[in-house]
């Protein structure tokens, strides 16, 4: 493994995660650059850089055939591509494959069988795990949709065959609400993951959003890295995850059948790398599979904190035949809690995008922080990419450790510029519910702390914008 | 020296502040003063109101804008602009940069209030954007597919 | 606790480790600048900064008496002494307890008696914990000490009675060197710990020096958070730390009988804050107490990594009556590994101080790195201090990923104008004998990897100090 | 422009540079020829021997003194100093700065080579300085207690 050259299909803080394992493992980590991005702050981890012509994703991190020129011109033995983007499209993998160069992923058939939700969820009933009642295939046209509506009954969820992360998701309450979104769901389906097909499926109330992290090698070898809850959403997108999760608290049986279902899911198709099933657990605590991401998770630190596993490793490791850092399951223990919060550039209480360019941006945070961004001084947040551009990661002795140390972090992040989400995450982090864990997925729409994000006005804020302007006209320093 | 904070909403303040050369700043604010300490520690800057607690000053102040919660505020040093001119109900102005989707109304058509005149894509979400107030599409500044920044003026609707 | 103004008097990477754990508790951490360091970086995590008067140690961080003004003035509630200085000062402790100031550290008595080596010695034996062969008092003459040698046998070694950190200590293998050292160790004792007494005891050849962490509050429980292993020396000073002990390795009931021993001998001073037994263990894996050193400890991070304790936070909590984070020694458990290298400002080969001021700091880590320090660019090292500056920590999921964490991060940790010993480390990193984990306190001196040290001259670096300077002519920026 | 690298024991290098618009660096040293190329991105200066691999440039450079391994070198940009002086076996230079504990001879005294001639402290460690060659100490230039910074020629002895 080691010395191969691996291209990282990707920026932000993911390509800077893997940039470092792959580093640390002795292979040579190869990022790219785009026409509407030249000074991606990823490019600090990589040992090479590339340019990946284009000023678009649909130029760039999606167009498969440019990145098979690069693959072949520098010589690349793997590619790692991140979340989102390529990272579960059964084309790229595929063509990979055909090249033999290694994909640091599942292989294509698991892509394929989950990354079609139709046949995933048929997966998962074939291996015993109970799924969301839902359409069994894709569904093509409004009419059919209110049709498989009105059969397992509204709330229904719109969602994109190839979407992932919440993106290309609508709830439709009724069948007014199906005719006004379809169209828009398979636009963003298509902008978002370049394929159009959508799912009707249940929409559960209060649900859970509980999702099992897997990890598999080459030979066989299934094991899980317990669970995560996710269920702190806005727009269906995670803000706020933790692990373990408190709802399933000290259940341990719970926890158990949890983990081994998705244990079977994964082995249903042979999986063999990092992974994760999601689950959605109703109030009554039964959980149904909802999908499987057959690549590396936004949130997989907070995994990574509580059991000392480096998922990204392990996957790295995986993908070229080496074998795991453990060798049962029963080496893989939970120790602590961890909380993540998604630091994205959103107006705190519209949760609208708020892209622009940072001029300010300082951290003082406790002990225990992990910060994985790719945030920097002068940073331009562009509406060409993902909103969120950084993930703030406490880990503690218990959870009550965790929500102190996140607490006082959030209150050492300063981000100047830009409209940010963590005087949000500030109000959650001190909203009695979530203090006791006692959350669903409708958090931010019944709790609605957005609305208590402090509107009064600080003549200091304005004061110290005054001395910074001041500062910076005498060279910096006083 | 004074500095003027105006918002979207043409909601404003206004500071006078002089730098003193023991590295204070006496700020006036309606008639109320503030003194502000500054200290420049190993590379960093510090700011305290008392001269005993002290925190970092992390704004490089490059940027002419203030966040304050979620609002964006233009700074004017020692000037103030003439001509702001608000956005008015019947005024659709992009709240921040994206691209046209689809135009769903087309110059001359009548559109009531709440009624979506088009749909804005930024960062990959789709956002309807609908008219302010009753009346007659006067003249739509865009085409679909053009990329827009904040603050352009994209639909006039005439109540 | 909340709100109590607690003043730190130390400097460096300990005074930022104490400011980060009194601010997450909601503490007021005030913070203190001296005329020999007039912007030290720990300010930076001060809630408050106080100038303490003065342009040498013993004007500054060993006054009492300026110390006790400071406290007056300021209105202070707790002290936190950090490591050496004043923390394992009784006249200090007991000032603060006549004046009702809470000192973060144990009571007086179990400073006192564990301070004194010859009484700590006493109390060891008498819990059933054995004990190096040595003076049973203070030796104030060469004559005393050589007598001693003579009883117990040579090598014998010379210690100061408040020394500690393995300062202040030479080995003598002969009359003639205690002739040599006697008046030298003295004055050591008296310049770095304002005590000039001195112990004479027994040198152990090849010995391990491993020592256990110990966390005890005031209501009487004392907990153990195991062990470390500290054999990595030069000059009897630690450069490397591991957690656990790659000797003791699965050796659970070697483990548990040395942290009971350790456990015995707190208990035994009515122990009740944060505190490290160090022991001695021989090749037949005999251990003896060797002293307990009654503050929080420079190698404290390992364990926190292994453990997710937060030692400085729960001595904190310790100190101001409240609950521990743990209710029962099964609460605490090793999850992983930890390795700590010790970042000095010396020469790699001949490891003698070599301070100076640093002109270029960068870090490039893989994930799972924690680097605690008081390095920022421009920072002079002066004499008047520890030459450490830093201290690189690796948590891995076992041995061997700790180990290539911290390798990685050692290559990507740039430290440009001054000497230092990263050049060291990365010979004993790749060095078999480390890396089967097989080393003892004479590592240094019998494998002696700094003559391996490279010293080929390379053109390279010569061109990329060009391109600093060049660079830096024209703005820092191409 | 010509760079001189010279170490205490007087080993020297040089090299020429120059600097080309296209943000590269042509280094000749011996004869032979070396590209340096060099980019800043997202605030942070990066150099690569090849144009495609990429390292940090740490150095700021605002210092004259290049550290090799466990060797210093002083820096000197477009000139040669004349006459520097190399420290003979005889001559008693320090090496760090540090404070003079204690003087075991006095002018006049005669030395052999190995001998310890005064205790220097730095650190809170104590470092005999001893005779590099026989000889009678022609001059002390230190006296107890007094602090010292590096290079400063604490004892002459006469072989």
């Amino acid at each position: 493994m080691k010395g191969k050259r691996v291209l990282i299909i990707n920026r932000g803080e993911i390509a800077i995660r893997v940039a470092k394992a792959l580093n640390e493992l002795g292979l040579v980590s190869v990022g790219v650059w785009t026409d509407n991005e030249t000074e991606p702050p990823h490019l600090e981890y990589c040992q090479e850089w590339v340019h990946l012509v284009g000023n678009n994703n649909k130029e760039t991190y999606l167009n498969i055939p440019k990145i098979m020129d690069l693959i072949e011109k520098y010589k690349i033995d793997g590619v790692h591509p991140g979340y989102g983007f390529l990272s579960e499209n059964r084309e790229f993998s595929e063509a990979l494959a055909k090249k033999g160069i290694t994909f640091i992923g599942p292989n294509p058939t698991a892509v394929y069988k989950m990354g079609a939700k139709d046949i995933s969820k048929q997966v998962a009933k074939e291996a015993g795990v109970p799924v969301v009642p839902g359409s069994t295939g894709e569904v093509d046209t409004i009419e059919e949709a209110i049709k498989i509506g009105n059969e397992i009954g509204f709330p229904v969820l719109l969602k994109a065959v190839a979407g992932g992360g919440g993106k290309g998701m609508r709830p439709c309450m009724n069948e007014e609400d199906v005719k006004n979104n379809f169209a828009a769901v398979q636009r963003e389906a298509l902008s978002g993951f370049g394929y159009a097909g959508l799912l009707v499926e249940k929409y559960i109330l209060n649900p859970h959003h509980i999702e099992v992290q897997i990890l598999a090698d080459k030979k066989g070898n299934v094991y899980h890295v317990f669970e995560r809850e996710c269920s702190v959403q806005r727009r269906h997108q995670k803000i706020i995850e933790e692990a373990p999760s408190p709802f399933i608290g000290t259940d341990e049986v719970l926890r158990n059948s949890i983990c081994e279902a998705a244990v079977k899911c994964a082995r249903a198709v042979n999986y063999d790398s990092a992974g994760t099933v999601e689950f959605i657990m109703g109030e009554d605590k039964k959980f149904y599979f909802l999908e499987m991401n057959t690549r590396i998770q936004v949130e997989h630190p907070i995994t990574e904190e509580i059991t000392g596993v480096d998922l990204v490793a392990n996957m790295i490791k995986s993908a070229f035949g080496e074998p795991l850092d453990f060798k049962s399951q029963d080496d893989i223990k939970i120790l602590g809690h961890a909380i993540e919060l998604r630091i994205c550039a959103e107006d705190p209480i519209s949760m609208l995008p708020a892209p622009g360019k940072i001029v300010g941006f300082e951290t003082t945070f406790p002990q225990g922080i992990r910060f994985d961004h790719c945030i920097y001084p002068k940073f331009t947040i562009t509406p060409d990419f993902d909103p969120m551009i950084g993930k703030l990661i406490a880990k503690g002795f218990n959870r009550e450790v965790a929500l102190r140390k996140v607490r006082n972090a959030a209150e050492g992040l300063i981000i100047d510029g830009i409209k940010t989400n963590i005087a949000l995450h500030k109000v959650i982090l001190n909203e009695e519910n979530f203090i006791k864990g006692n959350y669903s997925t409708n958090y931010i729409g019944t709790i609605k702390p957005q609305e208590k994000v402090a509107v009064k006005e600080d003549i200091k804020a304005f004061m110290l914008k005054v001395a910074a302007i001041e500062l910076n006209q005498m060279g910096g320093q006083v | 020296m004074r500095y003027y904070f105006i918002n979207q909403e043409m909601k404003e303040f206004s500071l006078d502040v002089e730098f003193h050369q023991n590295k204070t700043m006496e700020f006036k604010y309606e008639g109320k003063k503030t003194t502000l300490f500054l200290k420049s520690v190993a590379g960093k800057n510090y700011f305290s109101f008392d001269g005993i607690g002290w925190k970092k000053l992390a704004a490089l102040g490059v940027n002419e804008v203030l966040v304050s919660h979620s609002e964006m505020y233009k700074v004017y040093r020692g000037f103030k602009p003439s001509g702001l001119n608000k956005g008015a109900a019947g005024a659709l102005v992009t709240q921040m940069p994206g691209k046209v989707v689809k135009l769903m109304k087309k110059e001359g058509d009548t559109v009531t209030k709440g009624e979506t005149v088009l749909i804005l894509e930024a960062m990959k979400m789709e956002n309807e954007i609908k008219a302010g107030a009753d009346g007659i599409i006067k003249a739509i500044n865009v085409k679909e597919g053009q990329a827009l920044d904040s603050g352009f003026l994209m639909v006039e609707i005439e109540e």
